[in-house]
């Protein structure tokens, strides 16, 4: 009996303190684990909208989840949504900031696993700031007779892009 | 049940993402394990088995004690799955071994010597929490867990077929054993790269 | 053995990746960035020394039979503190390392050390020989990212030093670039020891 | 929440724990000590490192099919010397044996041949043609398989294409002597250092000429008439050297008139008493081969330089250490 | 003409030109014969003259030793000089019988011309075959009443002559069967009597087209013989790719020909059978081809056996440039002599003579794993892999993929464009592999 | 009497080395270079002599640093630099074949021991790390004789073009090769978001016009893919002179043209284009050259029609669903992985061999 008894009493003391180490720790970091989720999704906002203040979630039945963007004088700013799409070998996710006449204000790929030096080019700044100025509701890619410039060799992954924007967009239209 | 997700899923674990060469995990048996064919399937044989169990057991554990939103505490207990997931491995595979050398030992000769090889194989490991990343569900988990072994297995065979004709070849004297080995599963990876963005 | 020995054998004459290639995963999974492998260093580093304490205090009251389980348990819970901080400190860095930072647990050096060195001597020199090896680790992980970053993007810490006309070789930081890296590093080091043998 | 972990983590602590120790007492098999003892030396890491899966299975390699000990990556030095203990020095004072080639014609480059050899290069492929390229068909083929085969680098070709064996590397193994297909090569204890160098069975006049460095043993018969201790026979042409009785005097060797015999001890030290210590046994003088030490009961003995052939063998059965080699 | 053939082998150049014109010329015995008490497989002879013995033509002077062993005969009237070591055409050193010969060309007994030859019990033949000390002369030479006295539970139906000689050079089967048909007709007619054989063939390659038409001629009246001509491909000669040409049958791997109801004979065994029982002629003699393209005069000969190939040399006017190489036996089986010392013994078939220019280079290269080896195998067979197992000392590895099945015929050396000397490799295997099979028991 | 020669049987030998060998290989490739010196220019031709060269001085380098005998004159390193040159776009920058070459002959096969020793074909190796680590500069790049043509160089498709109006496609075509064209057409069709005209021309594809201008190499492509007449005039060099052996070719392409005629379609099972897979994408050039590479393919008989199968399988797989439009070279390294595991798998029965039973 003894040989049962005294290797479970140490599995079991060590599993005690380490319950105890995790849960305490655990309790101190997660709000702030919490905290900087919220904080890089509202980065993200910020960049792509920088002219609002604060933003505003809704949500609909329909399950699309948008912010509307607000400056400090509470007046409507403009638009964000995210979007995904699978690239050529990861899905891209993607936040469009709209301006309020539904143009698009600035985009930001916030996370991707595409091929680097290739479709990973999607988050740099040459690639994405084409996409001001224009109007999702009919984005394409060059090579599908668009005017988004592809990347190069990575057609797949900026259609990816292009084509969450503009089916997202039209899915959203109605609501806005 | 849809049966194209886990095809996808199949040759996802298998070719596409395959656990060893472009995952990075499970490199140590991979290394050693691989000096002959016979040791290089008895092991692969081992993995299968105890990945597929253990995406299992976790996926259980996972789903009933540490998801908040199916746990039977409703908490988030998500911080615990690493120390629960590595324990409940260690002991399976403690088990299966204790168990196998007992009532089979032909089977223990065979491939339950590999056993204890496979505690700190991180694609163990690393199966189960990729199948909680990938929010799989149980039938996936099992599936995606029984293909990545079948991964493994794969290169690890194909690894030990051509470490056995190399041998005896003319490798310089300070590329031989590990290095060697590298550069062949660096071959291998650039060649395996012909799978990428499959799309069915 | 001095103590300062039982320090520096870890970082180049016992060094856990080049010599003993051990922690193979994480070493070829996060060193596509000299960043990433800073903090995968100092991760393990701070797990591998605490679990050493941590063992070579305990060493004595551990039954044999659940050896194994006890360290994963005490190395397991030192993983889930490091992600947990990590993740609210760093999450940058901790988004990069992905799973492997949980997979930290099932790195052979940490057990391998617990095994081999903590749960046969005392504190202090655990403590010297965690140290050692972890900042070996970290050595070795950075060199191995410091050529895939230059070679694979032209940087260095997201600095810039290859000029702007040099075309980034993609394929070093991709994994066949990670393979064939490592495994030339080791045949150079072994070329170097041949060197040192045949002149002593 | 910290209550809920603590119990979630004890409740599998405890059900592991139980099992495990279930487990290990309900499917305990035997196994030889040994095995678990190396088991426990190693560090269970399961790396894999060593090649074979996991620890366990190279500890049973170790004890079952003798495996290497020192194969243990993370383990290092310590674990093999750990294991090597578990094993129990078996350091039998025995003398170490080495390798001795008898053989000075350092194959194709130095002995006479009948033909090219556009075989492959190895002398177990040589000897299927022909019998060999070299005219003495006992000598050495010169292909350097007994170099291949050394695992400890022990053999070297020097610059006269001759195999030299470096005595400190040699473990006597054995390797050579399989893999040379002429027998040339005998383990020898180490303390031997003389060594007829032909296998020559032929006659007098063709082992000479047959010979590349017509240094081959023509059966003469000077050294059997030499030796002071009947350490030499000569059977069928051939001297050969019995090491049991050899004490490696070195006579036989100056007395060779073809210098087939070798005499690896280059200068040796005129053995000197200690007057002091003798106490006159008599010993030295009894086993003297060629009788240079004079002396009667219980006087201090001499040495005749005259005679002595600086053997060394008095220095080795002096009781009291009274004799010494002056350098 | 429909010839027949098997899967694998190649196609050297034949070379026969140089000799297969040329008719079988007598060779006047030598002053001394060198009489190697090894000529065949099985158990050396054992000397029953001394030195200084006075010995007649056809005289006994070595008797087999055991079944699986045959008796020497001298070849001609002298005088024993010596027994003791002799270069042996194998390349080897054997113990020989050395014999002054005294020009008298003396016979012990006068031959005999038993015309009732054929109506002798089987038993009988048997009998007078071991005694004339005849084996197999195609060049393995076992002996020949082995061959005909198969156990009782491997019946055997069919008979076959082995006129390919495939082997480039090599024409003395071919010119004996142009000169000497009938005898050979008969020769098989006595063996089929006493394996008691319904079926003969009589293996003939296309480019003996003189030899296959006159036996087509001969064998009109013989319904139960057959000449089967065979295409042009080496090793065509080899007993089980023979077999299979002339029968579809398979010798098992591992097995003899009589597993699969089949003995086969060369056609000069069948000649030597044949004067064996009409004149009681003991084997002392036989055709030998000395050629190549630096021999002055290519030559078939009949030769005394035990005349040193010097002599040989001489009476075929020489080398017009330095010899190179001296093959006894042909090109592609056969062995590399040192010297010219060794003499004519049961089984040679020939002696080749290569110039500095014939010479292959065999500087080996790495492997390419083309493969080359693998499709000219006969016995389909993995040379290359082979080879490379025995190189490594894995000898066990080697007996799995067949070392011991390998028939030697060179095609895969012949072949390979790396030069790897295939065949010794696979010899040394062969030893290793028998080695490691005597332990194993 | 000078020594005589004494060594094993055979004393005979076929007239062949691997030197005479290798450089067959190099003749018969030759036709392919005058094809693409006809299509693409001398630009083509340029590129060919920096990746021989550069393979040349490397196996030279390696072999003088690691104080090996210097082997470049039995030509396999020419082989190397040639076929990796094939594999590359005509305009590609100089510094690709030189780069391919290096890592194609230092990891590809130096560092496993030289020729005979390295598991994989080393063009190969080297065309996929040029893939992985310059993918752009080895996807542009295309050049044809006839400036900013095409695919569309043919008749038929440029009316169906011009007619169609679609300006996007012909922005595709003319900036690719044929099969990228067909794998994007096909991906689009597949998934609905291609019109008519995309229908047309990917029918077009299989017309006899353009097969014909397919097998001259009147299209855009890599260096030595250009012209099947070209390749299969080199490759029946290689036949004749038994330096290939037909299980790998044949059974390689029969399963190309078998897969892709059953799922490479649009209009359902057994509609696939099957001439225009043959004929495109360098299939013959790794059918007959990279695939057929002796050192990297089985020795075994039934190993070789597996390997040309597996090549063929792998290839249609790749062209179908994978992320490269061409499988050829990816499909042929991955099968040279799998290489030994054939040979051991397909062990060669002993001539009359026969199972225990009757004893």
């Amino acid at each position: 009996m003894k040989d049962f008894i005294r290797p479970t009493l140490v599995l079991l003391i060590i599993c005690l303190i380490a319950g105890t180490i995790l849960a305490f720790i655990y309790q101190q970091t997660a709000p702030l684990i919490a905290e900087n989720k919220l904080k890089a999704e509202e980065a993200a906002r910020r960049l792509v909208l920088p002219d609002a203040e604060f933003f505003k979630p809704v949500s609909d039945s329909s399950d699309v989840l948008y912010y509307e963007g607000y400056n400090a004088d509470s007046t409507l700013v403009g638009y964000v949504f995210s979007c995904v799409q699978y690239g050529y070998s990861s899905d891209v996710k993607t936040i469009v900031g709209l301006t309020p006449e539904l143009m698009i204000n600035a985009i930001t790929v916030v996370s991707q696993a595409e091929t680097p030096g290739l479709g990973a080019n999607c988050t740099r700044d040459d690639f994405t700031t084409q996409f001001a100025g224009k109007n999702p509701y009919n984005i394409y890619v060059d090579k599908d007779g668009g005017v988004i410039q592809s990347l190069t060799g990575a057609t797949i992954t900026t259609r990816a892009v292009t084509n969450a924007i503009r089916d997202t967009f039209q899915k959203l239209r109605d609501k806005l | 049940m849809d049966f194209s997700t886990l095809f996808i899923i199949i040759i996802g674990s298998i070719f596409v993402n395959n656990f060893v060469i472009h995952r990075f995990l499970g490199l140590c048996p991979y290394i050693g394990v691989s000096k002959k064919m016979d040791s290089a399937l008895g092991m692969g044989m081992a993995v299968i088995f105890v990945m597929t169990m253990a995406s299992t057991i976790t996926w259980l554990i996972y789903t009933f004690f540490l998801n908040e939103a199916t746990s039977i505490f409703g908490l988030d207990l998500t911080f615990l799955r690493t120390i629960t997931f590595i324990l409940s491995i260690a002991v399976l595979v403690q088990f299966v071994e204790m168990v196998i050398k007992k009532a089979a030992p032909e089977l223990y000769k065979a491939l339950g010597i590999y056993l204890p090889l496979i505690t700190t194989n991180c694609a163990v490991l690393g199966v189960s929490l990729l199948n909680i990343n990938e929010n799989y569900n149980f039938i996936e988990s099992i599936v995606n867990g029984a293909a990545a072994g079948v991964g493994f297995t794969l290169v690890l065979v194909l690894m030990a077929g051509i470490r056995e004709r190399l041998e005896y070849s003319k490798v310089p004297r300070s590329m031989k054993g590990m290095p060697i080995s590298f550069i062949i599963a660096g071959c291998m990876a650039l060649a395996f790269l012909g799978f990428t963005g499959m799309k069915f | 053995m001095k103590a300062i020995q039982e320090f520096t054998k870890g970082i180049i004459k016992e060094n856990p990746v080049f010599v003993m290639a051990l922690g193979l995963c994480p070493t070829l999974a996060v060193s596509t960035s000299v960043q990433n492998a800073i903090g995968m260093g100092a991760a393990a580093t701070f797990v591998l020394l605490c679990s050493n304490i941590f063992i070579s205090l305990i060493k004595n009251l551990i039954p044999s039979k659940v050896r194994i389980p006890c360290f994963i348990l005490v190395i397991a819970s030192f993983v889930t503190i490091i992600d947990m901080v990590m993740e609210a400190y760093v999450p940058p860095l901790h988004k990069s390392l992905g799973i492997f930072i949980p997979l930290i647990v099932v790195n052979c050096i940490i057990l391998g050390r617990a095994e081999a060195f903590a749960s046969k001597n005392g504190v202090f020199k655990s403590m010297l020989d965690g140290l050692g090896m972890g900042l070996g680790f970290m050595l070795a992980i950075m060199v191995i990212a410091l050529i895939r970053e230059i070679l694979g993007v032209g940087t260095i810490l997201n600095i810039r030093i290859l000029p702007a006309s040099y075309k980034p070789m993609i394929a070093a930081i991709l994994p066949p670039g990670a393979f064939i890296t490592i495994g030339l590093l080791m045949g150079l080091l072994s070329i170097l020891q041949n060197k040192k043998k045949s002149k002593a | 929440m910290l209550l809920v972990s603590i119990i979630v983590l004890s409740v599998l602590g405890i059900l592991f724990g139980i099992a495990l120790s279930f487990a290990s007492k309900v499917f305990h098999v035997d196994i030889d000590p040994k095995i678990e003892q190396i088991e426990e030396a190693l560090p269970g890491a399961n790396c894999g490192a060593c090649g074979y899966p996991g620890c366990a299975a190279y500890a049973e390699a170790i004890v079952v099919s003798g495996a290497d000990p020192t194969l243990c990556a993370p383990g290092g030095h310590d674990v093999a010397v750990q294991i090597a203990k578990i094993f129990g020095t078996k350091a039998s004072k025995k003398e170490r044996n080495i390798a001795v080639i008898h053989c000075q014609s350092g194959g194709i480059n130095n002995t006479n041949i009948k033909f090219e050899n556009k075989g492959i290069a190895t002398c177990q492929a040589s000897i299927l043609l022909s019998n060999g390229q070299n005219a003495c068909t006992y000598g050495c083929l010169g292909y350097n398989d007994c170099y291949r085969v050394c695992p400890f680098d022990a053999i070297s070709i020097d610059e006269n294409n001759m195999r030299i064996i470096d005595e400190d590397k040699c473990t006597g193994c054995g390797n050579c002597v399989e893999a040379c297909p002429r027998d040339l090569i005998e383990l020898v204890p180490i303390s031997k250092k003389v060594h007829i160098q032909c296998m020559s069975h032929d006659k007098g006049k063709f082992a000479k000429a047959n010979c590349g460095n017509n240094t081959a043993c023509i059966g003469c018969g000077l050294c059997v008439k030499k030796c002071p201790v009947d350490a030499i026979t000569l059977e069928n042409n051939l001297a050969t050297i019995n090491y049991e009785k050899c004490v490696s005097c070195g006579l036989c060797a100056t007395v060779c008139p073809t210098k087939a015999i070798e005499d690896r001890i280059k200068i040796r030290p005129q053995p000197i008493i200690i007057e002091e210590n003798c106490i006159g046994c008599t010993i030295c003088a009894k086993k003297c081969p060629v009788d240079a030490i004079d002396g009667k009961v219980k006087e201090v003995h001499k040495i005749d330089e005259l005679k002595c052939i600086q053997c060394g063998i008095c220095i080795d059965v002096c009781p009291k250490k009274a004799i010494e080699a002056k350098s | 003409m429909c010839a027949k053939t098997f899967k694998g082998g190649i196609h050297p150049h034949d070379h026969k030109h140089f000799s297969n014109h040329k008719a079988i010329e007598k060779f006047p015995a030598p002053e001394k014969l060198f009489i190697p008490l090894i000529q065949h497989i099985g158990r050396p002879a054992v000397p029953i003259v001394k030195v200084g013995d006075e010995v007649k033509k056809g005289q006994k002077i070595a008797e087999a030793d055991g079944f699986v062993s045959i008796p020497i005969h001298s070849p001609v009237s002298g005088k024993v000089t010596k027994i003791g070591p002799y270069p042996h055409p194998t390349g080897t050193i054997q113990h020989a019988i050395e014999i002054e010969n005294d020009g008298k060309d003396e016979w012990i007994s006068e031959l005999q011309d038993d015309e009732k030859y054929y109506s002798l019990s089987s038993d009988k033949m048997k009998e007078c075959i071991q005694e004339a000390g005849i084996c197999g002369m195609g060049g393995a030479g076992f002996p020949t009443h082995v061959k005909l006295s198969p156990p009782e539970n491997r019946p055997i139906d069919t008979v076959i002559l082995n006129g390919v000689e495939c082997e480039p050079y090599l024409t003395s089967d071919h010119r004996l069967m142009l000169e000497h048909p009938e005898e050979i007709i008969e020769g098989l007619r006595i063996i089929m009597k006493v394996l008691g054989a319904k079926r003969g063939y009589i293996g003939i390659e296309l480019n003996k087209k003189n030899a296959i038409i006159i036996f087509k001629q001969m064998l009109r009246d013989h319904k139960n013989i057959n000449v089967v001509p065979c295409k042009l491909r080496y090793p065509q000669g080899a007993e089980k790719q023979l077999i299979y040409a002339a029968t579809k049958r398979r010798v098992p791997a591992g097995g003899l020909p009589m597993d699969v109801g089949v003995v086969v004979q060369n056609v000069g065994t069948a000649f030597a059978i044949y004067e064996a029982l009409r004149y009681h002629k003991p084997l002392i003699e036989r055709i030998t081809t000395i050629s190549g393209a630096i021999v002055n005069e290519p030559k078939n000969l009949k030769v005394p056996i035990g005349t040193p190939l010097s002599q040989l040399l001489e009476f075929c006017g020489g080398t017009s440039e330095d010899i190179a190489k001296i093959i006894s036996g042909g090109p592609m089986m056969g062995f590399a002599l040192p010297d010219l010392e060794a003499p004519a013994t049961k089984t040679t078939s020939g002696f080749v003579f290569m110039g500095e220019k014939e010479v292959v280079d065999t500087t080996e290269a790495p492997c390419l794993r083309c493969g080359r080896c693998v499709d000219a195998c006969p016995m389909n067979l993995l040379p290359s892999f082979i080879a490379d197992k025995v190189k490594n000392g894995q000898y066990e590895e080697a007996m799995k993929l067949g070392v011991l099945d390998c028939i030697e015929c060179g095609s895969c050396g012949y072949v390979c464009p790396s030069h790897i000397q295939l065949v010794q490799w696979i010899k040394i295997g062969k030893i290793e592999a028998n080695k490691l099979k005597r332990q194993d028991k | 009497m000078s020594l005589v020669n004494v060594s094993s049987s055979p004393h005979l030998h076929e007239q062949v080395n691997v030197r005479r060998v290798m450089w067959t290989v190099v003749i018969a490739l030759l036709p392919a270079l005058i094809a693409a010196y006809l299509f693409f220019g001398w630009r083509s031709i340029w590129i060919t002599i920096l990746g021989v060269v550069a393979a040349v001085g490397t196996e030279a380098l390696v072999q003088f640093l690691t104080k090996r005998p210097i082997t470049i004159s039995d030509g396999s390193a020419v082989v190397t630099g040639m076929l990796l040159a094939f594999n590359l776009p005509p305009l590609t920058p100089w510094w690709i074949p030189v780069v391919g070459s290096i890592f194609a002959i230092t990891i590809g096969k130096q560092i496993f021991g030289g020729l005979g020793y390295n598991p994989v074909n080393p063009a190969l190796l080297g065309r996929a790390f040029l893939m992985a680590s310059w993918p752009i500069q080895m996807t542009t790049g295309w050049a044809t004789k006839l400036a900013n043509a095409g695919v569309a160089t043919v008749s038929g498709l440029k009316q169906t073009l011009i007619t169609g109006g679609n300006a996007q496609l012909q922005n595709l075509i003319t900036s690719a090769t044929p099969l990228n064209l067909a794998q994007q057409i096909r991906g689009d069709i597949v998934a609905g978001t291609a019109g008519d005209s995309a229908r047309t021309i990917f029918h077009q594809l299989s017309s006899l016009d353009y097969i014909k201008e397919l097998f001259w190499g009147n299209i855009g492509g890599c260096i030595g893919e250009v012209s099947a007449a070209a390749l299969i005039l080199g490759a029946a060099i290689l036949v004749y002179k038994h330096y290939v052996e037909w299980r790998i070719p044949i059974g390689y392409i029969g399963t190309v043209a078998f897969l892709s005629w059953m799922i490479g379609g649009i209009d359902g099972l057994f509609s696939g284009p099957v001439l225009f897979h043959i004929f495109s994408g360098g299939l013959i050039l790794g059918a007959f050259f990279m695939a057929t590479d002796m050192v990297t393919s089985p020795v075994t008989k039934k190993g070789r029609l597996i390997f040309g199968i597996g090549c063929g399988l792998l290839t249609v797989v790749i062209r179908t669903w994978g992320g490269y439009p061409e499988g050829v070279s990816y499909s042929i390294l991955i099968m040279n992985i799998a290489t030994p595991l054939i040979d051991k798998l397909t062990p060669q029965k002993t001539f009359g061999y026969r199972k225990k039973s009757n004893k």
